[in-house]
């Protein structure tokens, strides 16, 4: 089974369209990257699946089962999101403890406390830090509580938004590392949006290449490790990483 | 054993309360440093403890008439002189600050929340819920506010609550648009949209995450509306709606009192001054939590 | 992070766009204003039903017989079912016909065109004042936050929030013009003025203009400035507090640092790139301010024997007299959609981001 | 400082509603009619208090014919220029009673109507025979046809103005078509009225070129426009501010004939008790009040009919006993405390007066709830009878003692459909048949003599028992520039005149 | 190299919070020749705070005191503001880390521009326009024309970068301290803005620092590096011994950057315990 499936997608924001005509298939278990310029529709992507940019034609589907054009509450525990600035995905009047229970709350799952508790250790994160509120954390806590908080309610899939480029490359390892670990641990599925091809090199299994909101080539990482990208812009992007 | 201060500013609190209470002292230790929002909570804090003990700190009752000793200029028996059926005017003062006090906090108590209300549906909801309440928002705050008052007190009958209910009604809708406008910035946070990613519905999220944050800006704007709202009652003072004779409510004091400016202009000029420094307490006290409440300022360091 | 950030204020260029936004063409704009005086028509007679003030007694006073009553009241309509006085209402407005005020016994269109004008000519000159004092105010006091000069101009504007208005213009009128006799008495015009300019605009100030009447003119003003100074202090207090905030926003914002990178001069620093963002919400403030000024204000116009709209609207609203609260209620409230809409145009005028 | 030949005043006028003498009602509209049109009998600027030749050089009245027939003064004009004809009374009477506005019962009850008033209302030549129907002495008719409905307007000068079938009204609202000293030039509501003095005045002309009333609400403000000198005269000032006047600016009193009084809906149960009537009337603190918040407003008065006219009862024997009061109570076993609510104009010197009887009822367990409303609204209240108590004040329609006879002592038929706008109906007293009779014989009486005889009896009852407890008659203090003379003002508004006031 | 172009002595920048001052910056000493010089460090290590410290920047509460903190002779602390404002700008300048915050939003691109110019220079408005566009065109600006006319929100974060850059160096500065000037720019954008600010630093020989925590990016474009952490100089070596860092923050950085031909199976992490940090 497909983890994710994405038949002739396009998805608009009100009157401008800005996805056209997306085709990928994730099998369950990998871990894809969606690299590319800025702004040519990646995030969208991702929101799309999720149900946040509800505006869109063609077909999604995740698990198996196609996906409606808004949030459902069975979804949610199929696939959840991670977001790219960790300043702006935590509640500023919520302590970490509220903010990991909630999704149990909202669920009807019991045991919260405990739950609670083994996540954070399972991100690393010490006890200590289950009462504060967010601004008592770095980037690099917040992150993880925010990735904690995605796992709650023990999703399949997980989209990531470019969750490490506002971290600092010494909080990125920790962060990298962490979700190298989860997937393998509990067989997740990845889709990680990113233009650091370095990352999708540590990651990923495959990637896309997008531009001007079309996906213009999808490739093994193998074929990045040995710079073997047919398109002109994947080569371009490569060449700005290796830099001169 | 921790002292009590190490326990409030905990960098890792181990409850729930510890978190919320060390918050607050905060919040608390923060205003202090600005000495006048410290002035403006004195002057509420002397407005609680006075409206407390009314009864013992009024050297007579407010409602005592004695016609014999009318319009007596303040003296060592009545500090401030009394009025024109010779009551004691700082009697009255002191019991008109259970008066105030009822009205300051019952327009918070149902304006606030209602205009909170109302602005976070709008904003989350958006489209026709949004077109249609900030329409409805926008055709009470057109309408002129006194007028709106007077005809729910002249609807309700007169008295001091009715009184408070209408203005607690022509105030909303200032709150509404500030919430609403809170609102947006706040509904496309990735916070809310993580929630609704869990599966939160509509009134979880207004309620739980939305109201949270738009409530810091409305206590500020609501401690800095007091002053309005104590003057509007005077104003329905003023003309004769306001609180029922012989209710010593100081802005029907200060009504009652102005045919006598001119003469004896202690009977107005007293409860004026009370009704002056209660609301710039509340103003500094305001402004004080303006700067301490502020999101962004707590966001950060 | 948004320019205004999370001020308490209403966003910048909201102005009161319930129901105008999505529609910005003139149609749309024309469509809102039908619904926004349908929508005040309706809570206006409604409250015109709740109130326990029987208006056909305004008309008939207390010792009339019951046939009497009984006549006046179908003569004025008010036997019919409530929905079609409604519907009647309506349609005469939209036909221009505001009908008869009971309490003045004239066309509610000639009282407004008298009681407005006069309301509208106080308001304008206070927001004036309070915009003229309070906008320097407020940007000093934003400048040097935390110095004294903050400190008394915070409490300077604090104090216009807090005193009473009949308070200080009784004791204005006290001061300036029984003791120090500074300026003219209560009402708009010396009383052998009166009288002496025909209206054209019917504000006092322009007509005597108009007519070349300096005289009047000067008279006129010595009239108008202390109630229009009450007014703009308590506009005052409001615009410099809110231009306060607005600037200490700015002030932190990044691009204020890096025009003090540039090495530009405080003064500049200050107007150009920290006052100039703030034009727009300030703009909706002021607005908001200015459309209260315009609902007149009872007190204001009771100690200064205005005749303004105010004072009309309140002896109309407590003695039932419903065609001319209804017809004072329309203009106040086209005055405030029409401010509204000129804070949404100016929105666009000066801030490129909503362009 | 005001120009020598101008009279300004400074004045509330916002009760104006209409200044048509068919339709005017409210105290402000009467003084300035009084100032503008005449009647065929008039109570005169020179003295007040005695009905003299006004349109009409002189008069004969028939009891037994119940017609009254006027000659015409020679060489009256209006002040548009045109005679004054006998035409002009029929018009004017015809016109009141054919809009039937507010003011028309007056004439009504002369059994008057818009279809039989060319019967009852003939001319002939320059006289002009009124006829009426009922039981009423020619003395009370007299006092109609001086009262303000009975002003002669121009039917010249009106039937130019007429618009549709309203007689001229809504031109006569702003204009005037009288004879009298003034006319009206400028009529702003709720800002100025201007009058010039008509200098063709039948009695002459008055000395005043002007007359200028602005309206000015707030007492304080008339006070500081007094003493700077901007105007002549303030007609609102409180008491206390009367008090404290200094130089430069004078007081006239004038005792007025509304009647201030306490009365008690019964329809409230706990009110109908005659010993609580009676206690009621020693917990009200007369000396108290009329000396220091009503001192000079007020006079203390107890009887219906206003002290100084014909026909009054001016003893007092009731006074603040709450010993007393507390007596009868309990003597009639009446339990207590009561609870009620007590209905009142929200304005000085009435929320005063409501706190200090409710002080003083509060000592014998008579608690009053003070509901203070505007004028309209305690008036609807009080013609629904929804009220408890209700503190108001009542002034004559006209200057008979029936006027308040009718008013305080006359109920005919208590029933809810049956409104009637007296003070018995709207507190649902149920007048005794036996003081019904009482009213209905001396409205017929023709002896003047006797006929005051009946009234101050009919006082008496009234005073001694019913749920009305009357406190005081009204007193006009008005402050006015020292240099200002002749200003008259009787007993009501009805007879507020200008006309000899000088400036030196 | 010749003499210093500014010297730093024991800088130290605090702040108040609740549990006292804290200094953000403790004792930092360097010195500049007219050289490229990068300053790296984690996030919240100080580094903006330095290049602020140097123009003067911080603002109440903030407290900044040095033993030396010398431009080209001038005793930069003991300076008054308006002496500052002909410093600023003029000859230190400062390209602010976020352009998105850091243009005014109501004034247009060319506007801004003209007044980091005209602040210092009286010239002829032809003269100004055209220095505008040479500048815009300079760091690779396609229609500086049209852009000139353009409102911060309207140009996309690589070309407000490049703006900002622009601005910074029209009045010709001696030393240019650059926060993070690529930090919002995808791969490919960056270094052509790089490459810009490098030619310009060449050409004209004006003193360069650069705030970045990219290694790679630093060692790239800099002579020499300053590695801070937590406030204080952990390493001080040249550019191209980068890879041969002695201490182990610097190395440990080094070793969390991914790299493309990645065959680790995990990054090493920082042992932060090491350092009293943040
Ligand atoms: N809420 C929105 N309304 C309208 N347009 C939007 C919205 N969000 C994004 N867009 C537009 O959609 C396009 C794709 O945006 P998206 O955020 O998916 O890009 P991205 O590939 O994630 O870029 P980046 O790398 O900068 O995050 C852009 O042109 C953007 O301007
Ligand atoms: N106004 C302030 N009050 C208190 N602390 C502050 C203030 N401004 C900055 N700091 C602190 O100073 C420290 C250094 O900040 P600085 O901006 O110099 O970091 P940086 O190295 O530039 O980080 P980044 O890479 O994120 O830009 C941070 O820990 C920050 O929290
Ligand atoms: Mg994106
Ligand atoms: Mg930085």
């Amino acid at each position: 089974m497909n983890a994710i499936d994405l038949k002739n997608l396009d998805i608009a924001y009100g009157d401008t369209k800005v996805v056209f005509d997306v085709n990928l298939s994730i099998p369950e278990g990998e871990s894809f990257a969606l690299v590319g310029e800025s702004g040519s529709g990646k995030s969208t992507i991702l929101r799309a699946i999720a149900g946040l940019a509800p505006d869109w034609t063609g077909d999604i589907s995740v698990m198996g089962g196609a996906r409606s054009h808004h949030v459902d509450r069975n979804v949610s525990r199929k696939v959840q999101m991670v977001f790219q600035d960790p300043y702006g995905s935590l509640h500023p009047r919520k302590t970490i403890d509220a903010a990991l229970s909630e999704p149990l709350a909202i669920h009807g799952l019991g045991n919260r406390g405990e739950r609670v508790e083994a996540m954070l250790t399972a991100v690393g994160l010490d006890q200590r830090f289950r009462f504060r509120f967010p601004h008592q954390l770095s980037g690099g806590q917040r992150q993880r509580v925010a990735i904690a908080r995605a796992l709650m309610l023990e999703p399949k899939v997980m989209l990531l938004d470019e969750p490490t480029s506002a971290l600092d490359v010494s909080v990125q390892a920790e962060i990298l590392n962490l979700l190298k670990r989860l997937r393998r641990e509990q067989g997740l599925t990845f889709l990680l949006v990113t233009h650091n091809l370095p990352v999708v090199s540590f990651l990923c299994d495959r990637l896309a290449v997008m531009r001007h909101g079309r996906i213009v080539e999808v490739a093994d990482v193998a074929q990045l490790k040995s710079a073997d990208l047919k398109e002109p812009y994947s080569r371009e992007l490569l060449a700005a990483t290796e830099g001169g | 054993m921790m002292s009590n201060r190490d326990w409030l500013l905990a960098d890792s609190p181990t409850s729930r309360l510890q978190a919320n209470v060390g918050r607050a002292y905060r919040v608390f230790t923060a205003l202090m440093r600005n000495p006048l929002s410290v002035l403006g909570g004195v002057i509420i804090l002397v407005l609680l403890l006075t409206a407390a003990f009314a009864p013992w700190i009024a050297p007579y009752s407010a409602v005592g008439q004695d016609l014999g000793n009318r319009l007596m200029p303040p003296s060592a028996a009545h500090w401030m002189g009394t009025d024109e059926l010779g009551r004691d005017i700082f009697s009255r003062v002191v019991w008109g600050s259970q008066i105030t006090l009822t009205i300051v906090l019952l327009v918070a108590l149902i304006s606030a929340p209602l205009g909170l209300l109302i602005g976070a549906i709008a904003g989350y909801f958006g489209g026709w819920v949004d077109r249609f309440l900030m329409g409805f928002t926008d055709i009470f705050l057109s309408l002129p506010k006194l007028i709106l008052a007077l005809a729910f007190v002249a609807a309700l009958g007169p008295g001091i609550n009715n009184a408070i209910i209408a203005i607690a009604i022509t105030s909303w809708p200032a709150y509404a648009r500030i919430a609403r406008a809170e609102t947006l910035t706040i509904r496309n946070a990735e916070y809310i949209q993580a929630v609704q990613l869990a599966g939160g519905g509509p009134v979880r999220l207004i309620v739980q995450h939305i109201l949270p944050l738009c409530t810091s800006s409305m206590i500020i704007r609501v401690t800095l509306d007091m002053a309005g709202v104590i003057l509007t009652a005077a104003g329905l003072g003023f003309l004769g709606l306001g609180a029922q004779p012989p209710l010593p409510e100081w802005g029907a004091m200060i009504s009652r009192g102005r045919t006598f400016i001119l003469d004896q202009w202690w009977v107005a000029t007293m409860p004026g001054f009370a009704i002056i420094i209660v609301s710039l307490g509340f103003c500094f006290l305001g402004d004080g939590l303006r700067d301490v409440l502020d999101p962004k300022s707590e966001g950060k360091n | 992070m948004d320019q205004q950030g999370a001020s308490p204020e209403p966003a910048p260029g909201y102005a009161g766009r319930g129901l105008v936004r999505g529609f910005s063409t003139a149609s749309g704009f024309v469509l809102t204003l039908f619904l926004t005086f349908l929508g005040l028509l309706a809570i206006t007679f409604f409250i015109g039903r709740v109130i326990p003030i029987d208006p056909v007694l305004a008309v008939v006073g207390d010792r009339a017989t019951q046939e009497q009553y009984d006549v006046a009241k179908i003569a004025m309509g008010l036997d019919q079912p409530l929905w079609m006085q409604f519907i009647s209402y309506v349609g005469n407005v939209f036909t221009g016909d505001l009908g008869m005020s009971v309490s003045t016994g004239r066309p509610v269109i000639e009282d407004l065109s008298r009681f407005f004008p006069a309301t509208f000519e106080m308001a304008t000159l206070g927001i004036l004042i309070g915009c003229a004092l309070g906008i320097p105010l407020g940007v000093t006091a934003a400048a040097r936050q935390g110095s004294w000069l903050d400190q008394v101009i915070r409490v300077v504007g604090l104090l216009g929030y807090s005193v009473p208005a009949f308070w200080l213009g009784l004791v204005g009128l006290a001061l300036f013009y029984a003791r120090l006799r500074w300026v003219g008495g209560p009402g708009r015009l010396d009383i052998f003025y009166d009288g002496l300019v025909e209206p054209v605009t019917g504000m006092i100030l322009i007509d005597s203009l108009i007519r070349g009447e300096i005289d009047i003119f000067w008279n006129a003003v010595s009239h108008i400035i202390l109630p229009a100074a009450v007014l703009g202090f308590f506009s005052l207090a409001y615009i410099a507090r809110m231009t306060r905030s607005f600037m200490l926003d700015q002030l932190s914002q990044e691009f204020v640092t890096t025009a003090r990178v540039k090495g530009v001069p405080e003064r500049v620093v200050i107007w150009r790139h920290a006052f100039n963002p703030i034009r727009v919400p300030l703009i909706t403030v002021i607005g908001l301010s200015y459309a209260g000024l315009l609902e007149g204000s009872v007190m204001i116009e009771t100690v200064f024997s205005w005749p303004g709209i105010g004072n009309y609207l309140t002896t109309a609203l407590l003695n039932a007299d419903m065609n001319a609260v209804l017809g004072a209620t329309l203009v106040i409230g086209a005055v405030f959609i029409v401010i509204n809409k000129i804070s949404d145009v100016l929105y666009r005028v000066l801030d490129p981001r909503a362009r | 400082a005001t120009p020598a030949d101008a009279l300004v005043i400074a004045q509330n006028i916002d009760d104006i509603v209409a200044l048509d003498p068919a339709q005017a009602y409210e105290f402000s509209a009467g003084e300035i009619n009084a100032n503008l049109y005449d009647h065929l009998v008039q109570y005169a600027a020179e003295d007040t208090t005695v009905l003299a030749p006004g349109l009409a050089s002189e008069w004969t009245a028939d009891e037994a014919a119940k017609t009254i027939t006027f000659t015409m003064r020679e060489g009256a004009t209006f002040a548009s220029g045109n005679p004054v004809r006998a035409e002009d009374v029929l018009f004017s009477f015809k016109r009141v009673v054919t809009l039937n506005l507010t003011p028309s019962f007056i004439l009504t009850q002369l059994g008057w109507s818009a279809d039989n008033i060319d019967e009852m209302v003939t001319i002939d030549g320059n006289t002009v025979t009124i006829k009426w129907d009922g039981d009423f002495a020619s003395a009370f008719v007299l006092n109609v046809l001086a009262s303000r409905p009975a002003s002669i307007v121009d039917e010249v000068l009106v039937s130019e103005h007429v618009e549709g079938d309203d007689w001229g009204n809504a031109w006569l609202n702003t204009n005037s078509a009288g004879s009298g000293p003034f006319v009206l030039t400028d009529y702003r509501p709720a800002e100025l009225v201007r009058m010039t003095a008509n200098e063709n005045y039948f009695d002459g002309a008055p000395a005043m070129k002007q007359v200028l009333i602005r309206h000015v609400a707030e007492a304080a403000t008339q006070q500081l426009l007094l003493t700077s000198g901007d105007v002549d005269m303030a007609k609102n000032l409180t008491p206390d501010q009367i008090a404290s006047l200094g130089d430069g600016v004078k007081v006239e009193a004038f005792p007025q004939a509304a009647v201030h009084f306490l009365s008690f809906n019964q329809k409230t149960e706990s009110l109908t008790d005659p010993a609580l009537w009676e206690a009621a009337r020693y917990l009200v603190n007369y000396d108290g009040m009329t000396e220091s918040f009503l001192k000079g407003q007020m006079e203390k008065h107890q009887a219906f009919w206003p002290k100084g006219f014909p026909g009054s009862y001016d003893e007092t024997p009731y006074y603040y006993d709450v010993e007393k009061a507390k007596q009868i109570l309990a003597d009639a076993g009446v339990e207590t405390p009561i609870t009620v609510t007590l209905d009142v104009i929200n304005s000085a010197p009435f929320t005063d007066m409501a706190q200090s009887l409710q002080a003083g009822f509060a000592e014998a367990g008579i608690n009053f709830d003070i509901l203070p409303g505007t004028g309209a609204q305690v008036i609807t209240k009080y013609r629904d009878r929804t009220h408890e108590a209700m503190l108001l004040y009542w002034g004559p329609d006209f200057m008979d003692p029936h006027s308040n006879a009718k008013a305080f002592a006359y109920n005919s038929d208590n029933s809810d459909d049956n409104y009637t706008a007296t003070t018995t109906w709207r507190n649902a007293w149920a007048v005794p048949e036996e003081m019904n009779e009482e009213v209905r014989a001396a409205l017929a009486e023709s002896d003047q003599a006797t006929r005051n005889e009946m009234y101050v009896e009919l006082q008496k009852k009234v005073q001694a028992e019913s749920p009305i407890v009357i406190m005081f008659q009204a007193q006009l203090q008005i402050a006015m520039g020292e240099n200002v003379d002749g200003y008259v003002n009787g007993s009501n508004s009805d007879f507020v005149y200008y006309r000899l006031v000088t400036k030196d | 190299m010749t003499a210093p172009l500014l010297s730093v002595q024991n800088l130290r920048v605090s702040f108040p919070t609740h549990t006292g001052r804290v200094e953000v910056v403790k004792g930092l000493s360097f010195t500049l020749g007219r050289e490229r010089l990068g300053i790296v460090g984690e996030s919240g290590s100080g580094k903006s705070m330095t290049g602020r410290s140097i123009l003067k920047l911080i603002r109440k509460p903030g407290e900044v005191t040095a033993d030396k903190l010398e431009f080209d002779g001038i005793d930069i602390l003991s300076q008054s503001e308006k002496q500052m404002r002909a410093i600023r700008g003029a000859r230190i300048s400062m390209v602010m880390q976020d352009p998105k915050f850091s243009l005014n939003p109501v004034m247009t691109v060319g506007e801004q521009i003209a007044e980091a110019l005209v602040t210092h220079q009286k010239l002829p408005r032809r003269d100004v326009q055209a220095r505008i566009i040479e500048m815009l065109h300079a760091v690779r600006i396609n229609d500086p024309e049209r852009v000139a006319k353009l409102y911060p929100h309207e140009v996309s974060g690589g070309m407000g970068q490049r703006i900002m850059i622009a601005m910074m160096l029209i009045p010709e500065p001696e030393l240019l301290i650059a926060d993070e000037p690529t930090s919002a720019l995808d791969v490919s954008v960056q270094a052509q803005v790089l490459d810009i600010i490098d030619e310009l630093v060449r050409n004209k020989g004006m003193g360069l620092i650069l705030i970045s925590h990219d290694l790679n990016l630093v060692s790239r474009y800099c002579d020499r590096i300053l590695v801070m952490n937590a406030g204080q100089v952990v390493e001080e070596c040249a550019a191209g011994q980068l890879e041969n860092a002695q201490h182990p923050y610097t190395k440990g950085l080094l070793a969390a950057m991914p790299v493309i031909n990645e065959t680790r199976d995990e990054l090493p992490v920082l042992d932060r315990t090491q350092w009293a940090g943040t």
